[in-house]
């Protein structure tokens, strides 16, 4: 559903993507990986529209997005959490995950300033969908405290959450368990799996090997700013220029 | 591992009925550790557990409700940061803590800020340069250029520059590639053998115990289990609760 | 004429990038617009000037005691309002409002204590006649002040890129959390800092008190919008950079009197400020370091 | 009973400086009075409020001293600006609002209770230039004024139509801000187009410093001025660089009629320092409204007081510091009733050994 | 009656700048609202204040008329300069703008309709108290609908986290757009009420000075809610009649005031969670004096 054709990028005189190409096939999960700067992150930050590709095209659904507004990406159906935890720390959970059903409230400003019937529907419509977005992620018993009382893990989950209520057809994860342990890493593996199993089509960069292999379908692997392989994580796991540039030699971790 | 001959090593650092607060929640609450002379302790928990706001606690720079930190005879609790650093107990704190507006060779100059030995700085540079090559041929690029990986080389080589007498490494391992987490244990465990102390906090669990000497699982604020790092990575509660069984 | 207008307008350059130096050095490690420099330059020209009327002090050394003052006047506006402040971790707003009731206070105080007139310098406290070459006039204080700014800032660019002490500023201005775990007395340098801009604000003072013979208890609020612009231009906390858009302002707001007219030269800072900013969002020599996710 | 004044003046702020002159004039004039026995029997009490030379603080100040404290009359406030928001509020509650400093174009025709004995640029400026052009042989001049400032700007509009009708080419016309210390620009211009003399509609401290800075460029011109110039402080800051500097003004402290002399020993001895026009204005007006106090009767209710004193005032002449002094109806304004503007000959000073001296 | 009467011709001005001034604060508390620190309110006043004063002046037209074109021109050039300018981020934005209130006041002085420095006098007396009132609590209640609201949440999620924002499908650059108008709009009405009940304007009415009183007006009632600003604004506008006793000292207790709040209150006076946390520690513990922080 979404094709890389030829990007490349660069930050001035630095080169980071060359010539990337790999489709993220509907429905299943799909993973990213690379070594620190290998430009993963820059990958989803052009699929987001955060940042312009310099060469190439990006087509998602079979319509190029490589020159669209970030908002309007979202529009279309791309929702992503980032790498570094994002949350409206300020705003309830709840609120958090209603900001991103931003695009789904239609009423008009009028029916906002005379508090119309309309304007309460949708309103009450959109919290009791961020509850239960919130109850997919077992967060929902926290839904009024504000989102900067929350864990480190549990900012990631309440990111997710307010991914959803975009109502993405695909989601980006960027390192969606860094920083949390294996416990709690395999209760995310679930509930990702969940989330793919409720019809969501899912792209995630990821240095945990134990998770990335567990989870994904395919995998493309990024060193340098180009792919050096791609293919099912059996596959990934034996190449050895990938083990030589990123996994290393054989460990449990 | 091997528990070696000395078994019996001195503690360096004790933390005694430590309680941190965040206005009104307790993060930590009342807790003991013992970092003996030469050891690597791992300090291993949840997120949210409050492992990083002991460490914080313990450099400083945040204040305890109540206990101590001794240091010797020393209580810490009681020193200005900067004293604290003086004084031998180095931290690498979370999420990188380089300065990406200096180069490498300024941010590893300002780690020997304390130092008083100016004359042997020049060779734990060069030493720092052997443990980190990438260091030595990155040294006049700006700090905020280098890749995940190898900012959280400087961080370490950084703290290393202080000359310190317990290095306190916070996740140093997050984020990085699975090349890079081998080859920060593989360092921390080399610096190790060069007798300095280490507290190590990780979520990389099973990594971190197997090189600790001595183990410490924080839940909630509180200590739940202190045992030898083998003995804790057999330990079925944390195969548990840490490994994910 | 035109040789004339460069001395004017390096002259006047000066002076700003003078007083922006002090400036953009609290903005730059404090990360504090501090509102009150422009009161503290003016209380530098009136401890100068009550030096030498009373006391009789030679100018060399009253300056210098005058800059003693001013620093530790900022000192204490640090101590008592940016401290707590910092403590908390207030944002950025907070301090800049602090500093505007400092700068209300000293103000008024000033006024209560030395009246609102003009007072000048006593006659004969520096040479006043003016050396001239042909048609061109410099005065002692035009050319002390020109020397004078450009030693302090080659100086303070010296101390920060060179010492360890300026990288501690540096590190300290970019994460005081990563500062302090190097073991850098931040509380210190802070004050160090405070002080240390408004010794040099003090001497802005004196130097402007000498040279326009116009010290008020107002004489600090005209030269902080100037200052405001040129810091921003200049860069946040850029030495090198407060330094060229001071002389920058200087020259554009003499070449516009020159060429233009002078009922736009005082639109001519912030009119520039404006534009350059639409074209280039971090002023003139400004880099961002901002990464997007 | 007491006879109860308001005085609305700016005593903090940037326009402290003539505020303050202003209530030392109106204090001094009071407490002769009050000494003399007071006006028929009663006493002058002045009640003084400061308006911070900001106008909604001078309609504050108006409006407390208007209906709170049921003043008769009141003086203030300092600037021009203020008197436009100030004065409709005492002519709508028909109160005299009596200004001592206010000179800008259209102060008196906001309403029938709009007193000023300050006198208009217009009435002196005219008489100034022609004085200067004869005095120094002047065919050309260049001006330099503050462009932001209500007074100075008008007293720049009357020089330029001045200038026009006396038929005297300007070389180049220069302005500066509020603040500015800086004048080489403007003044390196001037110089460039050689006038032989520089007409300055500027504040006191801003023309001696420009003078000095004239001086500093190698110019030798002599300066032409207005009110503004007339202030000691003006050889405080420029000293002997201010000297030919020719300034027209109402008063003089050179001006050796009786009372004036008198009004100068009297500041000096109550404030220990020389008196400027401004105290000498404020001084001159007390007396005036003493004069037209004694002239009526006062019937206690405040709002026929109030009345009275307005008819009573336009008669009213005096011998003062500044001078003969009367009242002349301001110009007529269609659909509208105006006030009174003073009606007194303009001194014409020049600047000699740092100060001022008739210029005969 | 009589007391009323009394009081009423005394103080009326000043409870018309309550409101007006509750409206200035809650102009900039919009823009603040969606993380812009914008500091041309100052200038938007103006421009209103100017249109809607010439209307009366030199047109027939009826008060309302005049009050919506005061409204209006404002918006309409934050329309045309909000787009290059929002661009920009925290101080930067805070400077342009203060450049951009710069230039608008050197505009108004050169220019002959607007009067140049002597502004415009006999504006006519139209402002009535219920005038104020019901455009007081139009404004109010409008920004409250706004806050319950996708556009409220837009701009709160803007203020924490912009790149956050846009991925949730928020058109970053059209709400703060949206807040720049709007805070424009209200600042021009607040600036043609301001105008007809105080006869007179000049550009100096509308200069940098202007633009920091009423941030500080925003600040120093808090930020987090319309009631902060709204009391902020009343407040500062009550100030400096409470201390008129203070004389010549009253800008140090002004001053003095400010710092103390901004010290002790951070998120100003109006800060709900800190008087409830007061009320119970009132209630708990009666006769202890001093609360605890
Ligand atoms: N906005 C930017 N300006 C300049 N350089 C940038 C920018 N963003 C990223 N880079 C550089 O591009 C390279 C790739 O960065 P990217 O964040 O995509 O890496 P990554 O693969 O996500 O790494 P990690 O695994 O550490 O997150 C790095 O060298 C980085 O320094
Ligand atoms: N600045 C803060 N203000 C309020 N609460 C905080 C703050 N920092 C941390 N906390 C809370 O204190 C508790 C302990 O946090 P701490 O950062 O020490 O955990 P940690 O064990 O280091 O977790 P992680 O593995 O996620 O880094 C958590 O519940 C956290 O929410
Ligand atoms: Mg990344
Ligand atoms: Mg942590």
């Amino acid at each position: 559903m979404l094709q890389l054709k030829n990007i490349s990028k660069n930050f001035g005189g630095l080169q980071v993507l060359q010539d990337v190409n790999f489709n993220v096939p509907q429905g299943g999960i799909f993973g990213l990986i690379g070594p620190n700067g290998a430009g993963k992150t820059t990958v989803f930050n052009l699929i987001t529209g955060l940042l312009r590709a310099s060469g190439g095209a990006i087509e998602f659904d079979g319509q190029d997005i490589g020159k669209v507004a970030a908002h309007k990406i979202t529009e279309r159906g791309i929702a992503r959490t980032f790498q570094n935890i994002r949350v409206f720390k300020e705003m309830t959970l709840l609120e958090n995950v209603v900001v991103g059903m931003h695009d789904h409230m239609d009423y008009s400003f009028g029916s906002v300033l005379l508090n119309l019937g309309g304007y309460r529907r949708i309103e009450a419509q959109a919290r009791e969908r961020a509850l239960e977005l919130l109850s997919w992620l077992r967060l929902d018993h926290k839904a009024h405290m504000l989102a900067d009382s929350l864990s480190y893990g549990e900012q990631r989950k309440l990111e997710f959450a307010r991914a959803l209520a975009t109502k993405p057809k695909l989601l980006l994860l960027d390192e969606p368990v860094a920083g949390m342990n294996p416990a709690e890493k395999t209760e995310l593996m679930e509930e990702i799996l969940n989330i793919k199993q409720r019809g969501f089509s899912i792209f995630m960069i990821e240095h945990d090997m134990r998770f990335v292999m567990g989870l994904c379908d395919r995998i493309a692997v990024l060193n340098f700013g180009r792919i050096i392989a791609e293919g099912s994580p059996d596959e990934i796991k034996n190449n050895q220029e990938v083990i030589e540039a990123y996994l290393g030699k054989e460990d449990s971790e | 591992m091997t528990a070696t001959a000395n078994s019996n090593p001195a503690t360096i650092l004790q933390v005694r009925d430590l309680a941190v607060s965040y206005g009104h929640i307790e993060a930590v609450k009342g807790i003991e550790l013992d970092l003996k002379q030469g050891e690597i302790t791992a300090l291993v928990g949840a997120n949210g557990a409050g492992k990083s706001t002991t460490l914080l606690a313990i450099s400083g720079l945040l204040k305890p409700q109540r206990g101590q930190v001794l240091l010797g005879q020393q209580d810490l609790t009681r020193l200005a940061p900067h004293k604290i650093v003086q004084s031998g107990v180095v931290q690498v704190a979370e999420g990188r803590a380089t300065l990406t507006t200096l180069s490498v060779a300024e941010n590893l100059a300002l780690g020997a800020y304390t130092r008083q030995d100016k004359e042997n700085i020049a060779k734990d540079l060069d030493w720092v340069y052997s443990l980190f090559p990438v260091l030595r041929r990155r040294k006049d690029g700006l700090a905020g250029n280098l890749s995940g990986g190898e900012q959280q080389m400087l961080a370490i080589g950084r703290a290393l520059m202080a000359k310190p007498r317990v290095l306190l490494l916070d996740e140093p391992s997050m984020g990085l590639a699975p090349l890079l987490v081998q080859e920060i244990f593989r360092i921390v465990e080399e610096i190790n053998r060069t007798g300095l102390t280490i507290l190590l906090v990780e979520q990389n669990v099973r990594q971190a115990l197997r090189i600790a000497q001595h183990g410490y699982v924080l839940e909630n604020g509180k200590i739940v289990l202190a045992d030898s790092g083998s003995n804790l990575l057999n330990n079925p509660k944390v195969l548990e609760a840490y490994l994910g069984g | 004429m035109l040789e004339q207008q460069l001395i004017n307008a390096l002259s006047l350059g000066s002076v700003y990038a003078l007083f922006a130096l002090g400036f953009t050095l609290v903005f730059g490690v404090l990360g504090v617009i501090n509102l009150s420099h422009g009161a503290i330059f003016m209380l530098g020209s009136y401890a100068a000037l009550l030096l030498i009327e009373h006391f009789a002090l030679p100018l060399w050394l009253a300056m210098l005691a005058a800059m003693l003052a001013s620093g530790l006047i900022g000192l204490a506006v640090d101590y008592l309002v940016l401290r707590p402040l910092r403590a908390r971790n207030a944002p950025h707003l907070a301090p800049m409002i602090a500093t505007i009731g400092v700068a209300t206070i000293l103000t008024s105080l000033a006024q209560g204590l030395f009246g609102a007139e003009n007072k000048r310098f006593p006659v004969g406290t520096i040479p006043e006649e003016s050396y001239n070459w042909g048609n061109l006039h410099v005065t002692a204080v035009q050319i002390g002040i020109v020397v004078i700014s450009f030693i302090l800032m080659l100086v303070l660019l010296a101390v920060m890129r060179r010492t360890q002490l300026g990288r501690a500023l540096r590190a300290i201005a970019e994460s005081p959390k990563a500062a302090y775990l190097l073991g850098i007395n931040v509380e210190g340098l802070f004050y160090l800092t405070s002080f240390a801009a408004a010794a040099l604000g003090g001497a802005a003072g004196v130097l402007v008190g000498l040279s326009f013979n116009a010290i008020t208890p107002f004489m600090g609020q005209p030269m902080l919008h100037k200052g405001i612009a040129v810091i921003i231009l200049g860069g946040m906390g850029d030495i090198r950079g407060a330094m060229i858009a001071g002389l920058f302002l200087g020259f554009a707001e003499v070449l516009t009197v020159a060429y233009i007219s002078s009922d736009f030269r005082d639109a001519v800072g912030f009119g520039l400020l404006f534009l350059i900013l639409l074209v280039k969002p971090s002023g003139m020599f400004g880099k961002v370091l901002e990464r997007k996710a | 009973a007491d006879v109860k004044l308001g005085l609305a003046a700016a005593l903090t702020g940037p326009a402290a400086k003539y505020g303050v002159a202003i209530k030392n004039g109106f204090t001094l004039a009071a407490d002769e009075v009050n000494a003399a026995g007071g006006v028929n029997g009663n006493k002058l009490q002045l009640i003084i409020e400061d308006e911070q030379g900001k106008k909604e603080e001078a309609i504050n100040v108006f409006k407390k001293l208007i209906f709170k404290d049921k003043a008769l009359l009141v003086f203030g406030p300092t600037l021009s600006n203020s008197a436009f928001a100030a004065d409709p509020i005492a002519n709508a509650a028909k109160v005299v609002a009596f200004g001592t400093s206010n000179t800008a174009d259209g102060i008196t025709a906001m309403g029938p209770f709009t007193f000023r004995n300050s006198v208009m640029e217009a009435d002196v400026l005219p008489v100034t230039t022609r004085a200067a052009v004869k005095h120094f042989g002047i065919k050309k001049v260049a001006i330099i004024y503050g462009n932001d400032d209500a007074f100075t700007k008008s007293g720049y509009d009357v020089f330029k139509g001045t200038l026009a009708d006396q038929k005297i080419p300007v070389t180049t016309t220069e302005a500066y801000a509020k603040g500015d210390v800086d004048f080489k620009a403007q003044l390196t211009k001037i110089k460039a187009s050689n006038p032989d003399a520089i007409v300055c509609s500027c504040l006191t401290e801003e023309a001696a410093n420009i003078i000095l800075q004239t001086r500093a460029l190698g110019m030798k011109q002599p300066f032409i001025g207005g009110n503004g110039l007339n202030s000691p402080k003006l050889f405080d800051i420029a000293k002997g660089a201010g000297d030919d500097t020719i300034m027209g003004s109402p008063w003089s402290p050179e001006n050796l009629t009786p009372a004036n002399k008198a009004f100068i020993a009297a500041y000096k001895a109550k404030f220990g320092s020389d008196p400027d026009q401004f105290a000498a204005q404020a001084y001159d007006a007390l007396h005036v409204v003493a004069d037209a106090l004694k002239k009526i009767k006062l019937s206690g209710a405040i709002d026929k007081d109030r009345i009275a004193l307005q008819q009573a005032l336009p008669s009213v002449t005096i011998e003062g510091a500044t001078g003969k002094f009367a009242f002349r109806k301001a110009p007529a304004v269609t659909g509208k009733e105006v006030g009174y503007d003073a009606q007194q000959e303009a001194i014409v000073n020049i600047a000699k050994g740092g100060k001022f001296i008739l210029l005969k | 009656m009589d007391w009323w009467d009394g009081f009423w011709s005394t103080y009326n001005t000043v409870i018309f700048s309550l409101g007006v001034n509750a409206m200035l604060a809650l102009s900039i508390y919009v823009t603040l609202s969606c993380g812009l620190l914008s500091l041309a309110n100052a200038a938007f006043m103006g421009i209103g204040a100017y249109a809607a004063s010439l209307i009366s002046m030199q047109t027939g037209l009826p008060f309302p008329v005049a009050l919506a074109v005061g409204g209006a021109l404002p918006a309409l050039v934050a329309l045309i300069i909000g787009i290059p300018t929002l661009r920009l981020s925290g101080v930067y934005l805070a400077m342009a703008t203060l450049g951009f209130g710069e230039v608008v006041r050197v505009v108004v002085l050169n220019m002959d309709i607007t009067g140049g420095p002597l502004g415009l006098n006999g504006i006519p007396l139209k402002t009535e108290w219920w005038h104020i009132v019901l455009l007081l609590a139009l404004t109010l209640y409008i920004l409250a609908r706004m806050r319950r609201s996708k556009i409220g949440r837009a701009f709160e999620a803007i203020k924490e986290d912009e790149v956050a924002a846009r991925l949730m499908g928020v058109n970053v650059a059209g709400y703060k757009l949206l807040a720049f108008v709007i805070g424009a709009a209200i600042a021009g009405v607040a600036g043609g009420l301001n105008a007809h009940y105080t006869f007179t304007i000049g550009p100096g009415n509308y200069a940098f000075e202007n633009a920091v009183e009423i941030l500080t007006m925003a600040v120093f009632g808090g930020t987090g809610s319309l009631v902060g600003p709204t009391l902020g604004g009343m407040i500062l506008t009550l100030l400096p009649e409470a201390l008129r006793d203070f004389n010549s000292y009253r800008a140090v207790v002004n001053g003095l005031i400010l710092v103390l709040v901004i010290l002790y209150l951070p998120k100003g006076i109006w800060d709900p969670r800190r008087i409830r946390h007061w009320l119970k520690t009132f209630s708990q513990r009666k006769p202890q004096a001093g609360g605890s922080n």
